[in-house]
Parts: structure tokens; C-alpha cells; sequence
């Protein structure tokens, strides 16, 4: 392969994780930024969906964009419903206090996996695509759905992006990430909003699984990568910033596509050495040092 | 005049365009009472986190017994024996009363641990409570152990924070005679609000405005000071 | 006489796990073994969770370093039994000071997370040395060399004993430790870092010692493991093993003396009845977690203190 | 005299007529003749149900329930009925030792056996010959015969992965190419692959030109194919875990209607997989590596059909029930030949209880070779005692029609290399 076609694929790659990543980890963002609840579960409602996801395609016959629509809407519905449900009998009783929470979220993890192990199984079930068409691109072949994927993501984030800055949703939403006893004294049910803020973060993690799901396949064991990366995503990004969120899932989604695909073209001598598993180790360390270094995240603004 | 325990020169630091402490001089007798005062937002409590290094310097430096304390992390100046007592109660409210007390006297290197912690104890009146878990105590005795943790440190400058704070008159009293008995042996630095406190304890008092020293002097001379009945007294 | 009466409490815990070898069953032996080795772990980690406030997610790092220093040092450098339980200790202790320098820049969930992160790039890395770990797969340790003065450690009476003995110092240690001046500073770094600061103490210094310590514990509890299990592999150094020891110390009660060993004790009873009776034997560790979080959110001991057992270390 | 033998509570022989399955049901009551005692043999199974190998372990579970019935209906072991007990060790290594504790010192098993994936196997071992009861593995890693673990340890039920891959060398190189790229895992088990097949592939003359190991914690792997050399003309991939549909599909996409090189790949791939899902369509033509063909073959024998029904698995390897669930054909079959050499190393022993477990070992390690039928509906295997190893037959099947239809089969010898260990010179 040539290295501009090399290139070209790296870039869509890139661009297919980061998206999926934005939305996965903008759900845990939010969570984060207006909660300040770190939920380990995450990866399980981003499991969820794509779960869902397949026993709705399996259910539904017809086309699979039918299907595929259909599941769209009804993942993120039935998994904020679940998140929703945790809040209000979980999380609310523990006054949302750190460390309970976080336990609290272990248990949901291993509540949800148990649960999607005994109704779904444990193969790696496949979703059809809502269309099928391949693109052959100078040197190698690549999937129009994956396209769909970030165009998808693409459109998501910006809707979030107008509803948090343009609603009055997203201005109670800000009113309680500010304050939320003041939140409360202006007449704010803030019960209801940690539970609909709960609930959209599970449902965003539920969308990304279902855009992937055709990709990637349902398994009841997927949740542990995205909530890693997610959680890189939201550090780097400073926590709570919905544009840094974003931008540190391209950096990482990018980062993570491109090394492995250009070092052994770069070093193709060191090729024993260099693996990709030493890769993933220094991508690992990187993250660990920005944190360490710029604790604040790579955008946020370190508070005086 | 005694001794110069504490010096800072030309003492900076700025928040953003904010200029909460603004190239200030000042000066710290051994053994004095002196209180710092200034309208709200006039930079006491910067300036004193300064001088504690809780808050690093923007520029200036800082003399504590003659040595410069400027680039010395909080602790190392606590070591130093500058203690300094919180605007708001700053106790472990889950250990016992005597914990608190004992943290401080075992910073300071007391031996044996149990007689210097019942002193500092002693010396604000809640030896009966030393069992007690502090954050069951009134406020009132919570700022008494904060005080007495102060104390413990056995310091050679003790700064307080607002101490008389939503303190009884009947506690104020109580705590201006702790005030009085800690000098001349070190020296107290006093930022209060409540004027009465001002006036009895102090014997040198600086006024703070806008982050610089609007004025130095005895009470007297304070008191007569028209820039600060301009600033501050008359307002 | 509070002193004492904690002290008595704990050397009866002792003579209990003692006078039950006996009773027990070669099941429950080996599996009290276990225990016993995973609660030195769990001490340790309470030592900087429950005790110094230090939330880590990555103790795996610490528990793989002790377990991978016995097991390489016997598989690969012909070291006996008794250096590599040495070893061991070493290297969670070094590691950790290594992590503990960086980490302890960032707190609460930044400090969480670059843990995480640490202790996933040790797991990565012992798969990248797959020649020599043999990666997830991982090595049996020969029983020629797991022998310490002339006992072979894999039967299950010395194998109890040897756990005993490390459990037993570990415990008074944890002791005196938490009753000492410095037990009280990182208790005071727990409660107020602030305050702390103001009455002289490090922060820094002090959680680096403290997670130093663990990283001890931690070191030694995982070439316990090497040397008593003889099995060394990867999903030992995996996140799971960092939970482990969060969810023995907060099921028996963060920052109790005895917590992680209860902790330990339950959880691996509740794992191991839950997964002959169902096959959803994970819902039911879930479904513990949230109920304990719930209504017992400072563990069993925990709770108990607060109901009275004040003198409880 | 059997007055080693404790008489058998009417509760446990009731158990074990249930777990002989519907006997009594049927009225077709076997007669567990004259032996010493009736009471049933217990056979702990170390079973996959949760974990990264769960897919396989509920089909290792359904084999062996299978075989057990039939074994039972045959009359048991030693005219004795036969118990399995089942225990989830979760894939994980720890907790597979402590399983195995539990199964032989709690439900006082005889042995032990099923375990697949190779760290639960190896995490296990140690405690098998610590408490010195018989390990037999399903798991066709290569630590039994490399000589890593014990004289408790024995696989005698499918083939190590050195001798599948050695076998499969001659072949791939005569006929599809003799220059190869390989993808593996980046563990133990890809690397015993690119280990084994590297030299395997060297002695026919042909060569390795790169090989491409995949992190284990990835999920996905576009990014890796761009590292495939143009004038690759085999592409060798073996992949395991959940993410390996997304490995074939990305594949597929990769090479597009573009030229591709031959593709030879292990169906650990594509074990529980179905090969008609949407993206696959590009594997027709394709190579693989299979244990035992999923497909039913034309010239299938009896034994593979009554293996089939009675484990219930249809002619395309999916599950009579669910068509959906696709089997792992390639592999399971161990879990039920194991069972059946059980029964005959214990006659071949005599075995009477858990004092005799060293005899069964003995006994087992005395065995040569197991004979096609219904106990090895595989097919014949040889056995070698010293390495405790078995050598089967290898087949490689083509995708034709989204079928899998095997174009070769290997011989037993193909699969022989130097025994690299004497267990048998070891103590138990």
C-alpha cells in the first residue's frame, strides 16, 4: 500500500473511533461534570445498547435499517430507563458521595453483565448493517457504514451541544452543575434532573454502542474497553467540558488508530520489538502523564 | 521597638487582573499583637495565606526570623513555627478532641505526646472534652480547638483568621485572654472584623485596602487616621 | 485499656485462624490460606485507602510486582524461596514509591484514574514480555523450588502456616502502624489534607509513605501467592485484582484494623457458594455491593465502631 | 473384600441414577452390574459458564451432559454410574485452581477434567499434583507436552496446538502459497502459533514474511492490515475471544473487491460464529483449520451422526434448537472422547475410588491409541504416554456455498515431533 492510501485509512479509522469514543465518553462527561458521580457502569450501558441493539434487529424482520432505526431509539430509551431507575433507588440514597458511588456503580457492572450473560449469552451476536455498501478506495476497501458512523456522531454531539446551550433542559442542567442547593432554591426538582442527566449519559453510551454494533458485535464482555478509553477521554479533556471531551476523543481516537498503523511502517526494523502491545503501553503511559502534569486536562483551566 | 520577626517586601499576588495583594511592605514585631483589618475584599486573608504559603507569591519575598521563608511550601514554614488558625473551622471533625490537639503538639515534636496536648487543652478550657469526637462540640468550642491546635504548635508567630467569629461575647472574652497570654513569648497576627477585639487586643494594627497598606499604626493613630476613617472606620 | 482490649481482640483473631487449621477441611485449608494471603493485600490497600484516604484503582500494579519479582526471581534467576518472599516486598514497595511520585501529584479521581492507567500499562507489559511470562498463559513455579527450610510449601499444613505467619505480622504491624504517631497523621491526611498541611505535615511525603507501605503489603502478599499457589499469570496483574482489594476492605470496613480480612473472608465464601448454587452468581456480588453500600456504606466493622465498638482500631 | 469402599447412602446412588438422565424414565434402567460398589463415580468438570471462554462453555456443558447420558446408558464405568459435576471456574485461572480444589476435595470427585482456555488450565495444574488427582485438559495448548506441568496432567482428548499447526504446514504451502503473513494474538497462545507454524512453514521451504501480533485488549483491528506485505501470498490468521467476528468482517472490508492473497485461517476464528453473518461473504473460497467439521461431510460416519443427535447439533453445526446458535464444533468434541477414555483407562485400571487415582494415571499413560467409533467420533487418535499428549487427524476445509467442506485430512504421523518431556519418569 502506498503511504497516502495508508494515510487515508488511518485518518477514516481515526475519525470511526473518535466518534464513537465522543459520544461514549460525553455521556460519562456529563455525568461527571453536572453529578460529579464517576459511574464505573458506563461500559455496561454502552453494552446495553448495543445488547438491545441485536434483540431488536433479531425481532424485527424486514429491512435492517428498519430494524436498525427502530434500534436507535429504542436502546438509549430502555437503558436511560435502567440508569434512571439506578439514580433514583442507588446512587440518590447515598447522597451522590464519592466513594459509595463508586462501589455502588462496581455492583451495577457486575448486576448488568450477570444480567445480559443470562438473557443474551455469551456469544459475539452480529448486527446487519442498516445498508451495505463498500467503497473501494485506492488500495484497499473500506465500509460506506463506517462514513454513516461519524456523519451519525457528527450530529448527535451537535444536538447535545444546542440542548445543553440553547434549552431551558440544558440551562437547569447548568443551574445544577453550578449549584445545586441555589439550584433548588429556585424552585429546580434537582432529584429529577440528576435522574434525566443519568439517564441521557447512559443513553449516550447506548447510541455509540448501536452506531458500532454493526461494526463491531454484541458481546456481554464489551463494556471494559470503552470505559477505559472514555474515562481517558473525559480526563483529558477536563472534566465536565463538552468541547474538550470532544476534542481529546479525536486526539486519542486518532492517537490510538495511527501509531499502530504507521510505526512499523515508519520502523519497519524494529518491528520485533516494536509491537503494537508496546504501543498500547506508551499510549497508556501518555495518558497517565497528562494527568499527572496537567491534572486540570489538556483544556481545562487550572482553578486558583 | 523589638525585634523584627517577620519582614515581607513589595509582597504581589494577582488573580487574573485582579490585584489581591499588591506590592505590600510589612512588618511583624517579636512579641506584639498585631491585628490586620481592611473592608472585605481588601486582601487580608490572601495576604496572610501569603505569609503562611498557602498561597505562592506572585513576586516579593519574605523574611521569617531573619531567613527567607518566600519559595517554603506551607508546611515547611509550619516546621518554621508560623502556625496559622482557619476563617472557617478547619478540624477533623471525626477524630477525638484530643486527636486534633495531639496532631498539632506531635508536629511540633512535644515529648512526651499526652501532657503537651492536655496543656494546649487546658489553656482554652476543654480538658473535660478530650474524648470527645470534635465535630460534636459547638461551634464555639470548635473554634477554641482550632485555637488550641494553634496553640500545640507551640509557634513563634500564630496568625488567626477571623477567630471571634459568630463567637459569643461571653466566648470572645474567654478568647482574648488566650490571645493575651500567648505574648510576648511569640507573636500574634489577628485579622478580625469585630473592632472591639481590634482595640483591646491589639497593639499595632495595619489597614489593607484594595490589596495595599493603607495605613500602620497604634490603635490611637489608626483611630485618628483619616484615609482609613475615608476607607474603612467612617464608612 | 482501650490499647489492650484491641490488642487482646486482635491476638484472639489469630488464635482462631490458628486453632482452625485442625478443623478445617483441605478445602477450606487451602482456601483460608488464600484468604489469608489476599487479606495482607487488602491490608495493605487499606492502609492507603482506608486509612490515608488514597483511592487507587491500581494495586494490581503492586500486587503483580511482589508476584512476577518471586516468580521471575525462582523461574528465571534460580532464586529460592525465602529470597523471593524477600523479593516480593521489594519490588511492590519500589513500584510503588515509583507510582506513588508521579500519582500523588493529581488527587480524588484523577489519582483514581492515573492508577488505573499505571497499572494497565503493568499489565500490558507483562504480556509484552510474553517469552519470559509466558503473557496470560502465565508460569507454574517448579515444586522443587517453592521448599523453605526443608518444607515443601504446596502441602496444605505448611502452605496454612506460611500464610498464617505473614498474615499475623502483617496484622500487628497494621497495628501498631495505625496506632502510631504516623497512623494518626495519614488518618489526619484522610480527613483534611488542608488542616494537615497547616500543622506542618507533607502531604506529599506522608502519602508516599503511606502508599509506600502498601505498596509493601501488597508485594509481599503477591509473592505469598507466587511461592504458596506456584502459579504466576497475567490476569493476576489485571484491573480485577485492583477492585478485589476496594471491595474486601469496604464489605469489612474501610479503615478498620481487621476489616480486610472479614472482607476477604465473605467475599470469597459469598463467590464461592454463590457460583455452585446459580450460575448468576455474579448478580448476587453485584447485588451485595449495592445493598452493603446502601445500608452498611462504612463495611461491617465500619458500622460496628459507630454503633459502639469505638475502641475498634 | 472391598472394605476400602464405604457403602453407598441411598441418597447418592439415587443422584446418580438422575444424572445418568432419564433412565428410569425410559424404563430402559441399564444394569450397573456386579460391581464391587454401585456407588457412581464422580467426574468434576471444570466448565467455562462465565468469562471470556463462556461461549464455548455452555457448548463443553451440553457434550459432556450428552456423553455422559450415553455412557450411562451403556452401563457406566466399571458397571458403575457416573456423575458429572459442573463448576464455573469463570475463565480465570485462580479461580479454576480453587474450583478444582472444591471439586475434588468438597464433592470428593475422582478427577477432574474440561478446562479449555490454556492460563486456566496451566493456573490450575500446580493443584492438581498438589493434591494428587487426575487433570485430564481439553484445551490443545501446547504446556502438557512442552513438558510445563505435571505428571497429574493429561490431555488425551484433542490434539496440542504444535502438532495441529505442524500438520497443517505441508499443506498450506503446497497448495495455497509459500509466502506467508501471519495475525495472532499477542499471548501465549498466538505465540505457540507463530512459534510452531514459522518453522514448520521454514522446513517445507517456505517462509514467514511477517507476522503481525494484535494486542488482546483490542477490539478492533483495521489499523494492523495495512502492515500486510503486497506480496503476501498466504495470509495465516488465528484469532480467539469475542472480537473475532469483527477480525473477519474488518478483513473482509479491508481487501474489498480488490486482489487478496490466499486466506488460512484457524477457526478458532470463527468457533460459535455463524458463517453466513452479514460481512462474511468474502470468507467463501477461504481456508480453515478445523478440529472436527462443523458441517456434516458427505462421507460422515455413523458415529460422527449419532455424535451429532445426540449432543444436538444439526448439519451445519448450530444448534437443533436454535439455528442461531452455532456450536463450537472444532473443539467440543473433546469434552466427549475425554469422557469415554476415562471410562476406559478406570476399567483398564480397575479403579475402585480415589486411592486408585495413580493407577488410573498409570493406566492411562499405558495407553497407545484410541479406535474411531462412538467414544471417538472424531476419529482415531494416538496417545503417547510419556508426554501425555494425544495426536489426532487435522482436517482443512474450504468455504464453498457458505459451507465448510474439508479438502484434506491429515495423517497422525504428520503431527508427531519429539516428545519433549518423560512424564513418566516423574514421582507422582
Amino acid at each position: 500500500m502506498s503511504l497516502g492510501s495508508i494515510f487515508l485509512l488511518a485518518l477514516l479509522e481515526g475519525l470511526v473511533s473518535a466518534s464513537v469514543l465522543a459520544l461514549t465518553a460525553s455521556g460519562l462527561s456529563l455525568v461527571f461534570g453536572i453529578m460529579r458521580v464517576v459511574n464505573v457502569a458506563h461500559g455496561e450501558f454502552f453494552m446495553l445498547g448495543a445488547v438491545i441493539a441485536w434483540f431488536v434487529s433479531h425481532w424485527v424482520g424486514g429491512p435492517p435499517a428498519v430494524a436498525f432505526v427502530l434500534a436507535l431509539g429504542v436502546a438509549p430509551l430502555v437503558v436511560g430507563g435502567i440508569a434512571a431507575l439506578a439514580d433514583t433507588l442507588v446512587l440518590k440514597r447515598l447522597n451522590y458521595e464519592p466513594e459509595a458511588t463508586i462501589v455502588a456503580t462496581i455492583g451495577l457492572l457486575y448486576i448488568l453483565q450477570q444480567g445480559a450473560l443470562s438473557l443474551f449469552g455469551p456469544n459475539a451476536l452480529p448486527v446487519p448493517a442498516p445498508f451495505d455498501l463498500r467503497l473501494q478506495l485506492i488500495g484497499f476497501g473500506y465500509s460506506g457504514y463506517k462514513l454513516a458512523v461519524i456523519a451519525a456522531a457528527v450530529v448527535i454531539l451537535l444536538s447535545l451541544w444546542l440542548i445543553l446551550t440553547h434549552t431551558r433542559i440544558g440551562l437547569v442542567m447548568r443551574a445544577t452543575q453550578i449549584d445545586r442547593n441555589t439550584a433548588r432554591a429556585f424552585g429546580i426538582n434537582v432529584d429529577r434532573v440528576y435522574a434525566m442527566v443519568f439517564a441521557m449519559g447512559a443513553g449516550l453510551a447506548a447510541i455509540a454502542a448501536v452506531l458500532i454494533v454493526p461494526i463491531q458485535q454484541a458481546h456481554y464482555l464489551m463494556g471494559a474497553d470503552p470505559l477505559l478509553l472514555s474515562f481517558s477521554v473525559v480526563i483529558i479533556g477536563g472534566l465536565g467540558s463538552l468541547r474538550g471531551t470532544v476534542v481529546a476523543a479525536l486526539l486519542i481516537g486518532m492517537v490510538d488508530q495511527v501509531i499502530p498503523i504507521f510505526l512499523p511502517v515508519v520502523l519497519p526494523d524494529y518491528g520485533a520489538y516494536f509491537t503494537p502491545t508496546l504501543a498500547k503501553i506508551l499510549a497508556t503511559l501518555v495518558v497517565a502523564l497528562v494527568l499527572v502534569f496537567r491534572p486540570q486536562g489538556l483544556f481545562g483551566k487550572r482553578h486558583a | 521597638m523589638a525585634a523584627v520577626i517577620l519582614e515581607a517586601r513589595g509582597l504581589t499576588r494577582h488573580f487574573g487582573g485582579l490585584k489581591a495583594v499588591d506590592r505590600v511592605d510589612f512588618d511583624l514585631a517579636a512579641g506584639e499583637i498585631h491585628a490586620l483589618i481592611g473592608p472585605n475584599g481588601a486582601g487580608k486573608t490572601t495576604f496572610v495565606s501569603l505569609l503562611s504559603g498557602r498561597i505562592e507569591a506572585g513576586a516579593g519575598r519574605i523574611l521569617f526570623e531573619g531567613r527567607d521563608i518566600t519559595r517554603l511550601p506551607a508546611h515547611a514554614r509550619v516546621r518554621r513555627g508560623i502556625a496559622y488558625t482557619f476563617q472557617i473551622t478547619q478540624i477533623y471533625a471525626a477524630l477525638s478532641v484530643y486527636d486534633n490537639v495531639a496532631l498539632a503538639a506531635q508536629s511540633h515534636g512535644s515529648h512526651p505526646l499526652k501532657p503537651a496536648a492536655m496543656e494546649a487543652l487546658d489553656r482554652v478550657g476543654l480538658t473535660d472534652r478530650a474524648g470527645q469526637i470534635a465535630g460534636t462540640l459547638s461551634y464555639g468550642h470548635q473554634r477554641l480547638l482550632e485555637v488550641a491546635m494553634g496553640l500545640a504548635l507551640k509557634p513563634r508567630l500564630l496568625i488567626l483568621d477571623e477567630p471571634t467569629q459568630g463567637l459569643s461575647q461571653g466566648e470572645i472574652e474567654v478568647f482574648n485572654g488566650i490571645v493575651q497570654s500567648v505574648v510576648p513569648a511569640a507573636t500574634v497576627l489577628l485579622i478580625e472584623h469585630n473592632m472591639d477585639v481590634v482595640m483591646e487586643l491589639a497593639q499595632r494594627i495595619t489597614v489593607l485596602n484594595f490589596g495595599e497598606v493603607l495605613a500602620t499604626g497604634t490603635p490611637a493613630e489608626i483611630r485618628a487616621n483619616p484615609a482609613v476613617q475615608a476607607a474603612y472606620l467612617g464608612a | 485499656m482501650r490499647d489492650m482490649k484491641a490488642f487482646f481482640l486482635h491476638l484472639a483473631v489469630l488464635a482462631a485462624l490458628l486453632a482452625a487449621l485442625p478443623l478445617l477441611s483441605a478445602y477450606h485449608v487451602t482456601n483460608v490460606a488464600k484468604i489469608m494471603v489476599l487479606a495482607v493485600y487488602a491490608m495493605g490497600y487499606n492502609i492507603a485507602f482506608g486509612y490515608t484516604g488514597l483511592l487507587s484503582l491500581g494495586h494490581a500494579l503492586f500486587f503483580a510486582a511482589g508476584l512476577y519479582a518471586a516468580g521471575m526471581g525462582i523461574s528465571q534467576f534460580g532464586l529460592g524461596s525465602a529470597g523471593a518472599l524477600v523479593a516480593g516486598p521489594v519490588a511492590g514497595g519500589l513500584i510503588a514509591a515509583a507510582v506513588g511520585l508521579l500519582a500523588l501529584r493529581t488527587a480524588g479521581v484523577a489519582f483514581m484514574i492515573v492508577t488505573l492507567m499505571f497499572a494497565q500499562a503493568g499489565y500490558l507489559t507483562v504480556l509484552y514480555f510474553v517469552r519470559y511470562t509466558r503473557g496470560d498463559e502465565g508460569i507454574v513455579l517448579d515444586r522443587a523450588a517453592r521448599m523453605l527450610g526443608g518444607v515443601d510449601l504446596s502441602g496444605d499444613t505448611p502452605r496454612y502456616l506460611l500464610a498464617f505467619a505473614l498474615f499475623a505480622v502483617a496484622l500487628l504491624v497494621n497495628l501498631a502502624l495505625v496506632r502510631s504517631p504516623f497512623g494518626r497523621v495519614m488518618i489526619a491526611m484522610r480527613e483534611n489534607e488542608a488542616r494537615s498541611r497547616m500543622l506542618g505535615y507533607n502531604p506529599y511525603t506522608v502519602k508516599l509513605t503511606a502508599l509506600v507501605v502498601s505498596g509493601v503489603y501488597a508485594g509481599a502478599a503477591g509473592a505469598a501467592y507466587a511461592v504458596l499457589f506456584g502459579y504466576v499469570g497475567a490476569s493476576l496483574a489485571s484491573v480485577q485484582y485492583s477492585i478485589l482489594p476496594l471491595l474486601y476492605v469496604l464489605l469489612g470496613g474501610a479503615g478498620t484494623v481487621l476489616g480486610p480480612l472479614l472482607g476477604a473472608l465473605l467475599m470469597f465464601y459469598l463467590i464461592d457458594y454463590a457460583s455452585s448454587a446459580t450460575s448468576a452468581y455474579q448478580f448476587i456480588v453485584g447485588a451485595v455491593l449495592v445493598v452493603l453500600v446502601l445500608f452498611a456504606p462504612k463495611g461491617i466493622l465500619g458500622t460496628l465502631r459507630e454503633r459502639g465498638l469505638r475502641w475498634l482500631p | 473384600m472391598s472394605n476400602k469402599m464405604t457403602m453407598p447412602t441411598r441418597r447418592s446412588v439415587l443422584s446418580g441414577m438422575a444424572a445418568g438422565g432419564a433412565l428410569l424414565a425410559t424404563g430402559l434402567t441399564p444394569r450397573f452390574v456386579q460391581a464391587q460398589s454401585s456407588a457412581p463415580i464422580k467426574l468434576g468438570f471444570q466448565l467455562h459458564r462465565t468469562g471470556i471462554g463462556a461461549a464455548y462453555g455452555r457448548w463443553y456443558e451440553r457434550t459432556a451432559t450428552a456423553a455422559l447420558k450415553v455412557l450411562n446408558d451403556q452401563g457406566g464405568i466399571g458397571g458403575r454410574p457416573v456423575e458429572i459435576v459442573f463448576e464455573d471456574d469463570g475463565t480465570d485461572p485462580a479461580r479454576g485452581a480453587e474450583v478444582f480444589g472444591k471439586l475434588a476435595t468438597q464433592a470428593n470427585c475422582d478427577l477432574v477434567y474440561g478446562a479449555l482456555f490454556s492460563h486456566v488450565v496451566v493456573g490450575t495444574a500446580p493443584r492438581a499434583a498438589e493434591l494428587k488427582v487426575p487433570y485430564l485438559v481439553c484445551s490443545e495448548g501446547h504446556h502438557v507436552a512442552s513438558g510445563m506441568l505435571n505428571r497429574w496432567t493429561l490431555q488425551p482428548g484433542i490434539t496440542d496446538v504444535k502438532s495441529q499447526v505442524q500438520s497443517m504446514a505441508p499443506w498450506v504451502t503446497q497448495n495455497l502459497g509459500k509466502k506467508v503473513t501471519m495475525v495472532f494474538p499477542d499471548y501465549a497462545f498466538g505465540h505457540d502459533h507463530r512459534d510452531f507454524f514459522t518453522a514448520a512453514v521454514q522446513a517445507q521451504g517456505g517462509e514467514v514474511i511477517r507476522q503481525i501480533a494484535i494486542p488482546p485488549t483490542e477490539t478492533s483491528f483495521t489499523r494492523y492490515f495495512p502492515q500486510i506485505p503486497a506480496d503476501t501470498e498466504v495470509l495465516y490468521h488465528v484469532m480467539v475471544g469475542p472480537a473475532v467476528l469483527t477480525f473477519v468482517k474488518e478483513l473482509g472490508e479491508f481487501y474489498g473487491t480488490g486482489d487478496r492473497p490466499q486466506i488460512f485461517g484457524f477457526i478458532d476464528s470463527l468457533e460459535a460464529v455463524n458463517i453466513a453473518s452479514p460481512g462474511l461473504e468474502f470468507l467463501e473460497g477461504t481456508h480453515f483449520w478445523e478440529g472436527h467439521n462443523r458441517n456434516k461431510q458427505a462421507d460422515a460416519s455413523e458415529a460422527e451422526t449419532f455424535y451429532r443427535t445426540a449432543v444436538g447439533v444439526d448439519d451445519t453445526g448450530a444448534s437443533v434448537s436454535d439455528a442461531n446458535e452455532v456450536s463450537t464444533y472444532a473443539h467440543m468434541f473433546s469434552a466427549w472422547e475425554t469422557l469415554f477414555t476415562i471410562k476406559d483407562a478406570m476399567e483398564a485400571a480397575g479403579y475402585q475410588g480415589p486411592a486408585d487415582r495413580q493407577k488410573f494415571v498409570e493406566a492411562l499413560e499405558a495407553m497407545t491409541s484410541f479406535a474411531e467409533g462412538n467414544d471417538h467420533p472424531q476419529g482415531d487418535l494416538s496417545f503417547n504416554g510419556k508426554t501425555h499428549q494425544a495426536f489426532g487427524h487435522q482436517n482443512i476445509s474450504k468455504v464453498e456455498g457458505g459451507k465448510l467442506i474439508r479438502v484434506h485430512r491429515t495423517s497422525l504421523e504428520d503431527g508427531y515431533y519429539p516428545d519433549e518431556v518423560d512424564y513418566t519418569t516423574q514421582s507422582f
